[in-house]
């Protein structure tokens, strides 16, 4: 049960033009992770790229993990190019995670683009206590909403948005969030779980803050050690700089200073 | 096979150190290694008071190595002593308290109480972080000022003293001798060599603060470089950092001068990093027969 | 679009130069690309006579860098006159010719006798090798040296008159100044950082004169910003260069202060990359909506 | 015709422990190449490692090129690990080559380990020339002996030593060369070619000179450019430094200050 360990690619499937879904099975035997925990992830080769990088974990499979991962710079690109058989280096379950909201309490889930990553394993760990959450997912367009037919499958009810109105209706998750009506009473009894952008979290605080809902946020920040070693990842909270890698990365939203 | 090497009045049991900064207060990384196979833990940086440090975002990637600003956050020695040195203290290996101040004042006072301080066995002094305002810089970059502010800690403390060197001066030898000078036991370099990132999308610098300190593989060649040059300026003994990811890179550092090494960015990479070292480094002397570690300092032909 | 820079009396017809020393004297690269595209060309430094330079092995790998220590092997200004300038004069592109001296008079000398040449538009200034003894290190180091072999260059030469600049100095803007006030019209920089390589398994250094240059990607985060530092600091243009690989990397240059970019260590991975970066910059500026180039000197934010 | 170009890896065989053969095409006619020339072959990804790779043109292929390559340090680690269908930046034909023997001289050649690899394509010249070589060659142990077949085809005959005895004669192969006699009228009609580790270059420059033979040497230094222009390569000859990219890598041994 060590939180750092070899694994070894079965699979990195393309989902999309710039998503794929990386599945790795451990060396030995990892710590079980919880929804909205992340791994920090290495490859063989020589010091450029030279960090590990942050991914939540995605789905935990029979043997492995999973991770959805967006192409974004050099050590995505590269990652890309991993094959089956593959070796990469883990650091992790790593950081807190979502907590499970009381019995009677309604989840919600709100994800922007590749936030699915993070509140998809809690959808499916909220749909398996019976306390299926709503939904709600936006992205650019058609091609980039990823697994909807999982979600819909975990969700009360799936709420779609794109940019351009390709799939679900057109504009941003918030708007539709914004709009939605939970009734007076049972506002007090919903909580939100929020991964995404920065700038939709900081919509989504300020909606739950407007109405006095609990939310919850899956911060991101660039990471060197991901273990609370370096204090590279901070953000600043009302009680002062906090380690994503360590405090984080879910939290309170009204402990963010947006 | 002899691996202990000694720093002033400490004696370590090999000469695998920790970079301050880079492994937090030794307690992140005990579930990852045997804190007591370290030759030395030395902490993140500490101040009389605590710091709230730069704002995000501190640390950005470049090639082979990372820029870091995190400009000293840190809980305070009081905190420190109170909060993480009862953890340190279950272990055998000697504590080595790094620390800066915001004057000479600051300086000899923060060495006082952490020499106070039960279980606290050495201390660095940093001079020589680049994200500090050019006004603090000349603390490691003016001779005269070097001179003076590590001979009032010096006053201050009769723990092993540690002056940690910058490596952005025209002559890093003269700097280790004013340090020497002015009392020091040991100096340790290289700290971080200043650079900037700009994002060229957003046209803003990369990290918050705008420059940050380079560590990492890339800056090996220059580091192995001053240790080298300090080598053969100094009497006292020298802690070789920066860059070091490998067994072989460690070599090179003792080879080039080091009597110990620190191992600093590469436990981001790899937190057993420093034990990896230290069995490379113990291989390597088997099979060069080498019996005593200290044979290899200086080594260079 | 509009991508022509001043430095000093010459106007490039775009900001993407070579850096001296990584490009021989054109010629080895014409196969590759057209030289008539290049902003300047800046060959290989010489000297009045010529030099034999530094034994063999000249150059090692370090991550994201590359060590050198050619010890400025050249054919001499004369045979650079009679040999390579003819072919240099078939193509449009300024040529700038990198020198060096081992005293003021010899720098001077120098200057005088290539700024007779016919062919040659640019002068650039060698005071900041590091492969070069201690003693001559002191022309990039020493801000008195500098000032002195600076005026004493500029009053041998009409033509415009870059100084190279060493990082391996505590404070790069004041040595641009003083570049500036003995009358140079540019200054460029980085020229290489000093590093040592150790081969652990002979224990002997990797290069045959120990020390060398460093450059490459590792140094580019120290370059740019230095280049920030000295833009602030003073009004002539500057030519930044230092691990440039990419138009990204050659942008972050701009952005940070330089009027130009010179490309060196990339031409060995790619010998095209001075045409690429080139392309990438046109791009860049046609997606933003730059229609200056000049408009990104300086443009961070 | 271009000497820089990308290629596509067709095969990358292993041959015994740290000696593979790879086989790559180019996606653009290059340049013909001739034997003793070399290639600078980079990889894709990040900047470490930085400098293309020096590699002899072991053969030339219907579609493609081959080198023969041995496992050394960083840069061909993670050549090994290519697969097919990998894409590599390629520079060359670079520098000079062997010159061919006059018609009525016995052309000898002389290989020490991976030093096969460069004249390995001139052996087979030869042998097409109908002037085929007598061709001595060494390595550690019988495994490190490759492409024996192919050799002795090739060779009017084949001479080989290893260190261990485990196949040819047991020795050095410059042993073998120097108690060789060719006969006095002979010598003056002999040419050698060699290829391997600089001490046995120096040791084949000592007897050709002492026998009065022509000697040809291909030399190794590091690289960075390839192609002449930053004077990283030179090797120190009577007529002072010189390139081994430019004016080499093959130099008449009597050039070559030991
Ligand atoms: C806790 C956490 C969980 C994450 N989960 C996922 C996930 O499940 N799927 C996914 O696609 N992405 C996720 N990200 C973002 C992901 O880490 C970055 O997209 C990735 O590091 C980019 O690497 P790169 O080499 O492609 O980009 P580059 O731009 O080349 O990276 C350069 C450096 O910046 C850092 N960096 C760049 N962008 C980010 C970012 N947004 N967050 C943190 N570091 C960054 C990199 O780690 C690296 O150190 C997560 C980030 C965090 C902090
Ligand atoms: C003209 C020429 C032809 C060659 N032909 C072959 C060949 O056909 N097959 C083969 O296996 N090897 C050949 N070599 C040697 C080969 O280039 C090196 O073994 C290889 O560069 C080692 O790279 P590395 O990354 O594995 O080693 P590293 O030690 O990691 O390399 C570090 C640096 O040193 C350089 N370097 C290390 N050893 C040598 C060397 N012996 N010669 C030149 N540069 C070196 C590398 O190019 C690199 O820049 C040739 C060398 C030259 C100069
Ligand atoms: C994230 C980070 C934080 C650091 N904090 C400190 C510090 O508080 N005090 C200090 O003296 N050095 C600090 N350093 C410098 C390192 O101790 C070390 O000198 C430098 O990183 C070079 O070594 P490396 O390349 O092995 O990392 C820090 C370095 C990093 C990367
Ligand atoms: C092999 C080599 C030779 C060089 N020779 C010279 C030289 O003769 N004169 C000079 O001013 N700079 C010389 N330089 C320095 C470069 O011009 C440049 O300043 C430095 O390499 C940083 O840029 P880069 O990282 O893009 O290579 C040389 C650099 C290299 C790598
Ligand atoms: S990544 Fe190091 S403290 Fe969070
Ligand atoms: S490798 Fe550059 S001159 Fe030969």
């Amino acid at each position: 049960m060590s939180r750092y360990f070899k694994a070894e690619i079965t699979e990195n499937k393309k989902l999309n033009n710039d998503c794929n879904l990386l599945t790795f099975v451990p060396f030995r035997k990892p710590a079980e992770p919880k929804p909205g925990q992340f791994f920090m992830i290495g490859m063989e080769g020589d010091y450029d790229p030279l960090l590990k990088r942050p991914f939540s974990l995605f789905r935990r499979t029979q043997r492995g993990f999973q991770i959805l991962y967006r192409i974004r710079g050099r050590g995505t690109s590269l990652m890309r190019n991993l094959g089956r058989g593959s070796v990469i280096h883990v650091l992790g379950p790593l950081g807190n995670s979502y907590p499970m909201p009381p019995e009677d309490h309604a989840p919600v889930i709100v994800a922007g683009g590749i936030g699915i990553a993070s509140v998809f394993s809690l959808a499916e760990r909220l749909a398996a206590a019976r306390n299926k959450a709503h939904i709600y997912y936006g992205a650019r367009g058609a091609s980039d909403l990823l697994m909807v037919g999982a979600l819909k499958k975990a969700a009360k009810r799936l709420s779609l948005t794109t940019d351009d109105g390709s799939c679900g209706e057109r504009g941003c998750i918030t708007d539709m969030l914004s709009v939605f009506s939970w009734g007076a009473s049972s506002e007090r009894n919903t909580v939100i779980y929020a991964c995404g952008p920065r700038k939709m979290l900081e919509t989504v605080a300020g909606i739950a803050a407007g109405r006095g809902i609990e939310a919850y946020v899956s911060m991101e920040e660039n990471m060197a050690c991901g273990i609370g070693a370096c204090l590279g990842c901070v953000v600043k909270t009302v009680s002062g700089h906090k380690r994503v890698c360590k405090e984080g990365p879910v939290f309170n939203a009204k402990e963010i200073v947006w | 096979m002899n691996l202990s090497v000694q720093i002033g009045k400490l004696k370590l049991k090999n000469p695998v150190m920790t970079a301050s900064g880079t492994f937090g207060y030794a307690e992140e990384y005990s579930e990852f290694i045997d804190l007591n196979r370290l030759g030395a833990v030395v902490v993140k940086g500490l101040s009389l008071t605590p710091k709230e440090g730069n704002p995000p975002p501190r640390i950005i990637e470049t090639p082979a190595g990372m820029l870091n600003a995190i400009g000293l956050q840190n809980i305070g020695i009081e905190s420190f002593i109170q909060e993480k040195l009862p953890f340190l203290k279950r272990f055998h290996t000697p504590v080595i308290v790094n620390f800066f101040g915001d004057s000479i004042d600051e300086y000899a006072e923060a060495a006082k109480s952490l020499s106070a301080a039960e279980g606290v066995h050495g201390l660095e002094m940093n001079i020589s972080c680049p994200n500090k305002q050019a006004g603090w810089r000349i603390f490691g970059t003016d001779p005269k000022v070097t001179f003076e502010v590590v001979s009032a800690v010096r006053k201050s403390t009769n723990l092993t003293l540690i002056v940690k060197l910058s490596p952005n001066v025209t002559d890093i030898a003269l700097m280790a001798r004013v340090a020497q000078d002015a009392g020091a036991d040991a100096v340790s370099l290289i700290n971080t060599l200043t650079g900037l990132a700009i994002d060229i999308k957003t046209r803003r610098p990369k990290l918050a603060n705008v420059t940050g300190g380079l560590s990492g593989p890339a800056v090996k060649p220059v580091a192995v470089r001053m240790v080298w040059e300090v080598y053969r300026s100094v009497k006292i003994p020298i802690i070789g950092m920066g860059g070091i990811m490998s067994s072989d890179d460690a070599l090179e550092f003792l080879l080039a001068g080091a009597a110990a090494v620190a191992v600093g960015t590469a436990n981001f990479i790899n937190p057993r990093a420093t034990i990896d070292i230290l069995s490379g480094i113990e291989a390597y002397m088997r099979d060069n027969r080498v019996t005593d570690v200290k044979d290899l300092t200086g080594g260079m032909i």
